[in-house]
């Protein structure tokens, strides 16, 4: 039988390692967007598996949200890359560093 | 038993496709383990009975969602060589606040509370539940307002990455809504009144 | 479910996403390239949400959608703000837009989505709105905050700014998840019910409460989770600056009320505390930095810092009047900030965003009037009387002494000072120093009035801030 | 009659302050002539009500005066008041005090006359005349206050008159300061007598005084003084700052940068003499300190004798005389030590007059030599000069203590005194006022015949114009030369020994020197002859004889002795070095505790370190916070996890 | 004068909208706006005249109290009045100004418009802080002094003009939010922000304590006492001579005024417990400063310094009352500190805006105030120099002048607590003479120092007048104080035995 916090803790490691890749990550801007997406799938994991161990449904809902509105995110995330990339010609983590102090 | 196997193979294939995401310099790699992560985690949520969450996280995300990603990796010719530079010296440390902040989360989840088995009496068990039909009814009664609200989300969405990347034409010829709509019947059709010329002479 | 008298709550909501729609037709087939069209119904639609709210205020409280929808005297009285706020800031963006030469419908049809999300945050009353809520103010900012497409440092702000945020949300939603797992609510009033029948789980509550205040003190920008705050008001186009200072602080405030006091309010003890620290370094590094810098949007979002600090201090203090000074303090410092980025506004030129502390030098001899004006702004932000400004640092040190805090209130006055540098540097480059060159002001009649009106409405409610604090405490009460 | 002498006095005191406020505030528009005769007129209405006065209380026994004119102020339930205390002390003192200055009025249209601030000087000196009324004339120790300072001011005024001189404006600062720490003991005494007698009306506390005898205050932790000590003591302090006793006597030499004028009424006849009078007056609180008595001896004693010795080295003229002043204030302080009020302020009337006679004789001489003051550049100036000459001889003979002369009375009478006294300082002061005697004679005829006789050693020119002095100078001599004459024969019997005082000055009956001498007092010739009995008046001759001796007969002994003596001759030259002393001591040393309190408090410390230090660290740490504000974005998410991290582990892990 | 006219609120807005009205005239009509803000100037200063006129000083009530609400949910209101105390300063205040007006006459010539309108309104402004009842109302007013006076310093200042009125500004400001939260936490005490209900309002020892810091920290910095000094001199010395005149003459007093109105009747336990304290700070300001004084090169720095001794003696007085009561068991020596204190508060208003108008007399015409850049002005200057002397002596503290009043009466008053107090305070005699004398001789004494000085014109007929009218208040005062202390009198009386009561919970 799994055990929730099993589930938790899996999520857990998921959300330390997307969050981990935000600032760790220090090239490519693309990959800080897939981190968001891997954290909002910990936290979806979270609702899950609460959804089920409190066998109510309405975790689930809201995972359907968060999915949806992490589409839409990832929509936006990558319209702004578009444009940050044509302005500047690089998607450079480090080169994002005009405005600073 | 099975089970939990189960969950023991796809969480490790989670956290390590994760684990690659994070750190492969190659985008298109990157985004290819997402996908592998997301598999994974469809599976685990199938073993945690959110049958149609799964699917559509597989759908939308592997079937959208991921396909943008590529899609604007491709399209953005990126210089992967130079995105390798220095990438190790920032590792550590970045490892040890992660590995910092996995115990202390982990020290709270795994205590007590949360440290139980599934419910001996699950609603899944109950003839003819499905779990799709629940959560079609839940969203459409009680949880209409947020319905609606994330539709709004999606048409921002929408709005935004049109009106961020939608570039005036530089070469290629679009149409213009605005300009068709308000075309006239004028601008359509010239007429032209011509000068009838004079009758040739028949038979001349 | 849906009963009409539900729809009749969300009358506002509805006729304000309504007409963003039809703006959005509308401004497709419009080819006015000066977009006067979209501009005076967007204005228009935001008259008619005045209205409505105005209408439907009954001043009671009332639920709606299996009570994810709220609709209370605080709802009312902050929809009201906004939208009004919304009209001033638009006709400032207006301005801004004309001038600069990128009038777009868009920007107009997103600004009214990200007033529609205050709005849905506002009224939250389920984890899962106040989500959403937030999700559409964000995603409307972040494309806002992008728009000026050709401009280098506002597309490096959209992303620090979204990738930013999108964190920040992930751990909100990882606190709410948490939140879920123990109560199995995403209501605020059942949540707080279960609390209470959980409270041998405080350190897990605890725990699921980190994270959603900092999903909240990253919306409101308090250190250390404010380090967008500076780059965006920088990057941003002055417009778009002026909306993310103004608006969303509104909406942040809303939830931490909502999320905090509703739901929350169980764990007083442990909020206070965290919000104590958060409050302290707010003010601290947000004054403290705010002193090295030559960027006016820049230093306003220093000072933006400081002020969310003493936000936060009617907060800590706990009290329904506490609440209320809060309130007070979030609706005066929006109008100061609209102000204080009207003026920069009204510098700016073609192509220049003028929006170096240089650019000030002299401004009391190139216009008089405006430079009073901002004399007017950079006071009440210090917190002089009798400008309003000075009023909301009182409500909110008023309450926190009230409630016991008597040294965090003097931290916070201590701060202040430190604070009133950096206002007084401004109004030294306006009145003390000669200016380099004086270009003509350029502005529109209108621009003149609001940005005047503005300023002197500042002095009116400093002058008479009963009917505002009535307000605000009404609408807590 | 009281209603009308209230307004007589009132008017005393008014008079000369009107014609002040005309001549100083007009001055132009009455021009010169108008000046001198508004302001002769004031201090002349003055002195003849003072003399009518005079007589309505010492000749007819009219009643003794004590009320207020007006409140000055109500604080605390303590009424302060101006008013008058006219009794027989005080009548003399404003007889003596208008008669001279109506005199020295006269005297000043001609020494003044071609002078550009003619009229500002009648406004000064009548404000003067109106200062020292207020003074005597007060009945309160606030009041006594305003006139000790105004008269302060006043000779601050005077003394700077000439104010494009360098040298008379830092003499009259020096004054100024000099007496401003004498006043600054006065004010500890009269915030002392409020304490322990929560009034300052004279009379109310004289009448409670005995019962403060025994009070003690605690100035260190354990030791106790005697109250009534501290007060005399403090106040003691007030009237040597006036009466330039040593140490505070520096300022009283170099006021003679003033117009000679000022130097007769102000530095000689009046001003000067106010600590004397204060004394005199506030006798029922001296009567209960033998130890400020005998603090006074002391001073007074020392004053007498180490100021008269450096009158002979001196070659101004005035400053000669202004040395003879200090020499015999403090004979009058010995006095006043040794309980003998009534003597002290019989020396004070007598050497009001024959000093201001000495002074105005010197003017004369000054004017006629134009504005030449060295001794040493004059000479032989009796066959030109005889009615100057004859004054002053009287003038100097009166100095000496010439048996029948005004000041052989008095001064007589002081030594006799202190030699009667019982006090332990007495025998001290004995000694030093006997064998000033001999000096006195010995620099004042040293100055006459160096004037007067021997050789003329004024340049060629000036001798040729050599004539005597005009009438308005000559005139007002004549009439000092009178008094300073013979007043001594008139007052020697009552003020001494009769009942002339009445209550105004009270003398323990174990000090009553007077009383004793007067068991012995029969008739003046019976004086005169007790004197010859006595070695002062031999002294006198001897010092007489001396000066004979070194400046006609062997005029170039001086400079042989002086050789000889060098040390003591140089000690004596450079005044005992007191000027240099202060000058280091105290305005150096004040001006460089200034320096550093406002350097290094102010300007480093408060200012640097804290205010400005703290805006700078303040600026430094903006800076410092300022680089956590990279720019990138990792950095930003770095502190938003780390921030999270930390709250985790304080909060839930706590 | 019908008692039912609003005179106090007529002596605030009077000055507050003509301010406004000069401003809206413009710099354009310089004659018109001149004339219009004279005007306002007197009518003011005659409605200050009919406040003594009606003042009843039979009673240490508040009276012609106007109230009503302002912020009705926290209770703070619209209250006015005035007491034995406040009068005075009115008075001053009104007084000071109409001569700044006048002194500004022809020397401004940048913004004059906005010139005179700081001036108006600042004094509607001064007068609100002597005549607010309410803690808020008074706080409102006390701050937004700042504001005119920062402007002030800062456009028609001297060269490190923008220094001297960010840390005038800021220094203030500083003391000034911790009485906010002193004040705040008052009202979570009494819920009332009356000054008079605090009064009355019994508070812990510690709590006292911690209020009186909170005051203490806004009123010593204004009046100020050593070592919360150093903003004076430098705002003294950049500022344009009328804003030294206010600065001094009037702005210092609201320190003293706190005091009275605030530190002492709402924590007397505190006051008393930290007497020493004060008495120390105020004798280190009296003696220290003193010194400094005497060294000072710029004369305006040099009577700035004076200022902060002299009010010195000011602390002094108040707080010494507790030392003397204590030791003589009466009060009549606490009302005499204190009378003694409130008039070296209105004289050194005179003298020391006195002084400031006379350097600025000089500065106008040689544009220095260095001492060492003046000498013999009095060859050149006879009518300035004889009134410079008037007020160099009154500053000085010579009998006759209202210099003397204060200084006396507080010497006498505080031998009674201690010897070494009043030693110690008299030390002014000698040092005040000192840096007053010293200056005046090297300034004014003296053979002409060089052309500039041989160039000097003597005072016109404005600047006559002024310093005439300020001669005349100077020897009014040192000669005839009573007036003043009969208005002062039972206010003070009041105030002693209301301090002297333990009001500890």
């Amino acid at each position: 039988m799994i055990v929730l916090s099993d589930v938790l803790i899996l999520a857990a490691i998921l959300f330390c390692i997307s969050v981990a890749g935000i600032f760790i990550n220090r090239k490519n801007v693309i990959i800080l967007l897939m981190c968001i997406e891997l954290m909002l799938l910990a936290v979806n994991m979270n609702f899950i598996a609460f959804s089920h161990f409190l066998q109510d449904i309405n975790g689930q809902v809201f995972v359907f949200f968060i999915l949806t509105v992490a589409a839409a995110e990832s929509a936006i995330g990558l319209a702004i890359l578009v444009v940050l990339f044509r302005n500047r010609e690089t998607i450079n983590v480090q080169d994002l560093n005009s405005m600073k102090g | 038993m099975v089970e939990l196997l189960v969950f023991y193979f796809f969480g490790a294939v989670l956290v390590i496709s994760a684990s690659m995401v994070v750190t492969i310099r190659n985008p298109v790699f990157a985004a290819l383990f997402l996908v592998l992560c997301f598999f994974s985690s469809a599976a685990i949520w199938l073993i945690l009975q959110a049958e149609f969450l799964a699917i559509a996280l597989v759908l939308v995300y592997v079937g959208a969602v991921m396909v943008l990603f590529l899609f604007v990796v491709m399209m953005l010719d990126i210089n992967i060589a130079r995105l390798r530079e220095g990438f190790v010296k920032f590792l550590p440390v970045g490892i040890i606040v992660a590995l910092l902040m996995l115990v202390a989360m982990s020290l709270v989840i795994a205590s007590g509370y949360f440290n139980r088995e599934e419910p001996a009496i699950q609603v899944s068990q109950v003839a003819g539940y499905s779990n799709t039909t629940q959560l079609g009814k839940a969203l459409f009664t009680e949880y209409l307002y947020p319905f609606e609200v994330a539709g709004v989300i999606l048409l921002v969405a929408i709005i935004a990455a049109i009106s961020l990347t939608m570039r005036k034409p530089r070469s290629n010829k679009t149409q213009q809504p605005s300009l068709q709509v308000r075309a006239s019947k004028k601008e359509r059709l010239r007429i032209i009144k011509m000068k009838s010329e004079p009758k040739q002479d028949a038979g001349g | 479910m849906a009963q009409i008298s539900n729809m009749m709550l969300l009358l506002p909501e509805i006729s304000l996403l309504g007409f963003a729609c039809l703006i959005l037709v509308v401004d497709t087939f419009s080819t006015d390239p000066a977009r006067r069209i979209t501009y005076v119904l967007s204005q228009l639609a935001l008259v008619i949400t005045i209205g409505l709210v105005f209408y439907l205020h009954t001043g009671a409280t009332a639920f709606a959608f299996g009570d994810v929808f709220i609709s209370d005297p605080m709802s009312s009285a902050l929809k009201a703000m906004i939208a009004l706020y919304g009209l001033v800031l638009f006709l400032y963006s207006f301005e801004y837009l004309t001038k600069q030469g990128w009038v777009k419908g868009e920007y107009f049809v997103l600004g009214l989505f990200a007033i529609l999300g205050t709005m849905v945050l506002v009224s939250a009353y389920s984890m899962i709105t106040v989500y959403l809520g937030l999700e559409l103010l964000s995603l409307s900012l972040y494309a806002m905050v992008a728009m000026n497409r050709d401009s280098a440092s506002a597309s490096e702000a959209a992303m620090k700014y979204f990738v930013l945020g999108a964190l920040a949300s992930g751990m909100l939603l990882y606190g709410i998840s948490i939140l879920y797992g123990i109560t199995g609510t995403f209501q605020l009033n059942e949540l707080n019910q279960q609390i209470l029948q959980h409270s041998a789980q405080t350190g897990l509550l605890v725990f699921g409460m980190v994270f959603i205040i900092v999903g909240i003190a990253f919306k409101l920008g308090a250190v250390p989770f404010h380090m967008w705050v500076p780059d965006v008001y920088q990057g941003a186009p002055t417009a778009v600056t002026m909306f993310v200072g103004s608006i969303p602080k509104i909406a942040a405030f809303a939830m931490a009320m909502r999320l905090l006091v509703n739901g929350l309010e169980p764990l007083m003890t442990n909020w206070q505390t965290i919000l104590i620290i958060l409050a302290v370094l707010s003010m601290g590094i947000g004054n403290i930095t705010a002193i090295a810098q030559s960027n006016i949007k820049r230093l306003l979002a220093y000072s933006t810092i400081a002020h969310i600090g003493f936000l936060l201090l009617g907060i800590i203090a706990g009290s329904q009047q506490g609440y209320a000074a809060s309130m007070f303090y979030v609706i005066t410092y929006a109008l100061m900030s609209m102000g204080a980025f009207g003026v920069v506004i009204l510098l700016s030129r073609k192509d220049f965003e003028s929006d170096t502390l240089e650019d000030l030098k002299g401004l009391s001899d190139r216009n008089p009037w405006f430079a009073f004006i901002m004399l007017i702004l950079m006071f009440s932000l210090a917190g002089v009387p009798p400008f309003v400004g000075f009023w909301a640092k009182w409500f909110v040190l008023k309450e926190l002494v009230a409630s016991g805090f008597v040294w965090v209130a003097a931290a916070a006055v201590f701060f202040a000072i430190i604070g009133a540098y950096y206002y007084l540097r401004i109004i030294k480059l306006m009145y003390f120093d000669k200016a380099d060159e004086t270009p003509a002001l350029e502005a529109t009649a209108q621009m003149q009035v609001v940005l005047s009106l503005n300023g002197i409405a500042l002095l009116i409610i400093g002058l008479s801030p009963g009917l505002l604090m009535d307000l605000c405490l009404s609408s807590l009460l | 009659m009281a209603d009308n002498m209230e307004s007589i006095y009132i008017a005393i005191v008014l008079s000369p302050l009107v014609g002040s406020i005309i001549a100083g505030l007009f001055g132009k528009a009455i021009g010169r002539s108008g000046a001198h005769w508004v302001t002769i007129i004031g201090v002349g209405i003055s002195s003849i009500l003072s003399l009518i006065a005079y007589k309505h209380i010492v000749f007819d026994g009219g009643d003794i005066f004590n009320g207020a004119v007006y409140q000055w102020l109500i604080s605390g339930g303590i009424s302060l008041e101006v008013g008058f205390l006219v009794d027989r002390l005080t009548v003399t003192m404003m007889v003596v005090v208008s008669f001279v200055s109506w005199m020295i009025h006269i005297y000043t249209i001609g020494y003044m006359h071609d002078d550009p601030g003619y009229q500002r000087f009648f406004s000064y000196i009548s404000l003067f005349t109106f200062s020292m009324l207020m003074l005597v004339m007060s009945n309160n120790f606030m009041q006594l206050f305003f006139g000790w300072e105004a008269v302060g001011l006043v000779s601050y005024l005077l003394i700077g008159f000439w104010y494009k001189r360098e040298s008379a404006i830092f003499a009259n600062l020096k004054a100024f300061l000099v007496n401003r720490v004498g006043d600054f003991g006065f004010i500890l005494w009269v915030a002392a007598i409020l304490m322990a007698f929560n009034t300052l009306d004279y009379w109310e506390v004289f009448n409670r005084a005995p019962a403060q005898g025994d009070v003690t205050i605690s100035l260190f932790q354990g030791y106790e003084w005697s109250l009534m000590t501290v007060i005399c003591i403090s106040l003691f302090i007030g009237a040597m700052g006036k009466s330039a006793q040593f140490p505070l006597h520096v300022w009283l030499p170099d006021s003679m940068e003033g117009p000679t004028p000022i130097s007769a009424l102000i530095h000689a006849a009046t001003m000067v003499t106010a600590g004397i009078f204060m004394v005199a007056r506030m006798s029922p609180l001296f009567e209960l300190s033998e130890t400020a008595l005998n603090f006074i001896l002391v001073i007074g004693a020392i004053t007498a004798f180490f100021m008269g010795l450096l009158g002979l080295v001196q070659n101004d003229i005035k400053r000669v005389i202004a040395y003879s002043t200090l020499s015999q204030l403090g004979y009058m302080t010995v006095a006043l030590g040794a309980s003998a009020y009534a003597a002290a302020i019989f020396h004070l009337v007598t050497h009001a007059f024959f000093k201001a006679l000495l002074f105005l004789a010197a003017g004369a001489v000054i004017i006629v030599l134009h504005h030449e003051q060295d001794i040493r550049k004059m000479g032989g100036l009796y066959k030109y000069m005889p009615i100057t000459w004859l004054t002053c001889l009287i003038g100097a003979l009166a100095l000496i203590g010439f048996p029948g002369f005004s000041g052989f009375f008095s001064k007589d009478a002081i030594i006799e005194a202190v030699h009667l006294s019982t006090l332990p300082a007495a025998d001290f002061a004995y000694y030093a006022v006997m064998s000033c005697v001999v000096i006195t004679a010995l620099y004042t005829f040293r100055l006459f015949f160096l004037v007067f006789h021997g050789k003329e050693r004024m340049d060629k020119e000036t001798w040729s114009h050599l004539h005597e002095a005009p009438a308005v100078v000559w005139v007002p001599l004549s009439m000092l030369a009178v008094p300073a004459f013979i007043i001594g024969f008139f007052l020697v019997g009552p003020m001494l020994f009769g009942d002339y005082y009445a209550d105004a000055i009270y003398v323990a009956p174990a000090h009553d020197v007077l009383a004793e001498m007067g068991h012995e007092y029969h008739g003046i010739f019976g004086f005169i002859l007790h004197a010859f009995k006595q070695p002062p008046v031999y002294l006198a001759f001897v010092g007489l004889f001396l000066a004979w001796l070194f400046y006609i007969r062997l005029p170039d002994l001086p400079k042989k002795i002086a050789g000889l003596l060098r040390p003591l001759y140089f000690v004596l030259v450079k005044k005992y070095g007191m000027d240099e002393f202060n000058q280091i001591v105290f305005a150096g040393g004040v001006r460089r505790i200034g320096n550093f309190l406002w350097d290094i408090g102010d300007v480093k410390f408060i200012d640097g370190l804290f205010v400005n230090g703290s805006a700078l660290s303040v600026q430094w740490f903006s800076g410092v916070v300022r680089k956590l504000q990279s720019g990138y974005l990792y950095h930003y998410a770095f502190a938003m996890i780390f921030a999270l991290l930390l709250l985790i582990i304080f909060f839930v892990h706590n | 004068m019908p008692i039912d006219l609003p005179i106090l609120s007529l002596l605030i807005w009077a000055p507050i909208l003509g301010g406004l009205w000069v401003l809206y005239a413009g710099d354009k009509q310089a004659e018109t706006i001149k004339y219009l803000s004279l005007g306002i100037a007197l009518i003011t200063f005659l409605l200050s005249i009919f406040l003594y006129i009606d003042f009843d000083s039979t009673t240490h009530e508040m009276q012609f109290v106007e109230f009503a609400p302002w912020i009705r949910a926290f209770s703070i209101n619209y209250h006015l009045g005035v007491d034995g105390i406040s009068v005075p300063l009115i008075i001053l205040t009104t007084f000071i100004n109409l001569l700044i007006i006048l002194a500004g006459w022809e020397v401004i010539d940048y913004r004059l418009s906005h010139y005179l309108a700081s001036f108006l309104i600042l004094e509607g402004l001064m007068n609100g802080v002597f005549a607010a009842l309410d803690a808020i109302l008074f706080y409102v007013f006390w701050e937004a002094m700042l504001i005119p006076m920062f402007l002030i310093i800062g456009i028609w200042g001297g060269p490190n003009r923008i220094y001297a009125t960010i840390k005038f500004f800021l220094y203030t400001f500083m003391g000034s939010v911790f009485m906010l939260v002193a004040l705040l936490y008052l009202y979570s005490q009494a819920n009332s922000f009356n000054i008079l209900d605090l009064h009355v309002l019994p508070l812990g020892e510690l709590a006292q304590k911690l209020i009186f810091v909170g005051f203490l920290l806004a009123f010593a910095v204004k009046i100020p006492m050593w070592p919360v000094h150093t903003w004076l001199p430098d705002a003294h010395v950049e500022a344009p001579t009328g804003g030294s005149v206010i600065l001094a003459a009037i702005m210092l007093k609201m320190g003293g005024y706190g005091f009275l109105r605030f530190s002492l009747p709402i924590v007397p336990d505190a006051s008393l417990f930290f007497t020493d304290f004060m008495i120390v700070l105020s004798l280190i300001a009296i003696v220290y400063i003193g010194f400094v004084a005497l060294v000072q090169q710029d004369m305006k720095k040099l009577i700035a310094y004076s200022s902060i001794s002299h009010m010195g003696f000011a602390t002094l007085g108040f707080f010494v009352g507790f030392s003397i009561f204590a030791v003589t068991g009466s009060t009549s020596g606490a009302e005499m500190a204190m009378g003694g204190a409130i008039m070296q508060m209105i004289s050194h208003g005179f003298i020391s805006g006195a002084l400031f108008l006379c350097v600025g007399v000089m500065y106008d015409r040689i544009h220095s105030r260095q001492i060492k850049d003046y000498g013999g002005v009095v060859n050149t200057m006879p009518h300035f120099a004889a009134f410079m002397m008037l007020f160099a002596m009154a500053n000085s503290g010579l009998p006759g002048t209202s210099g003397f009043v204060g200084e006396f009466l507080v010497i006498l008053s505080s031998y009674q607590a201690s010897f070494w107090i009043a030693f110690l305070a008299a030390t002014i005699l000698v040092l005040g003479a000192a840096y007053n004398l010293w200056m005046y001789k090297r300034v004014i004494y003296g053979d002409v120092a060089n052309e500039k000085v041989e160039k000097l014109q003597d005072i016109n007929p404005r600047e006559t007048v002024i310093m005439a009218l300020l001669a005349i208040a100077v020897l009014l005062f040192g000669l005839w104080p009573a007036p003043l202390f009969e208005i002062m009198d039972e206010t003070i009386k009041h105030l002693v035995t209301h301090i002297l009561q333990s009001k500890v919970i």
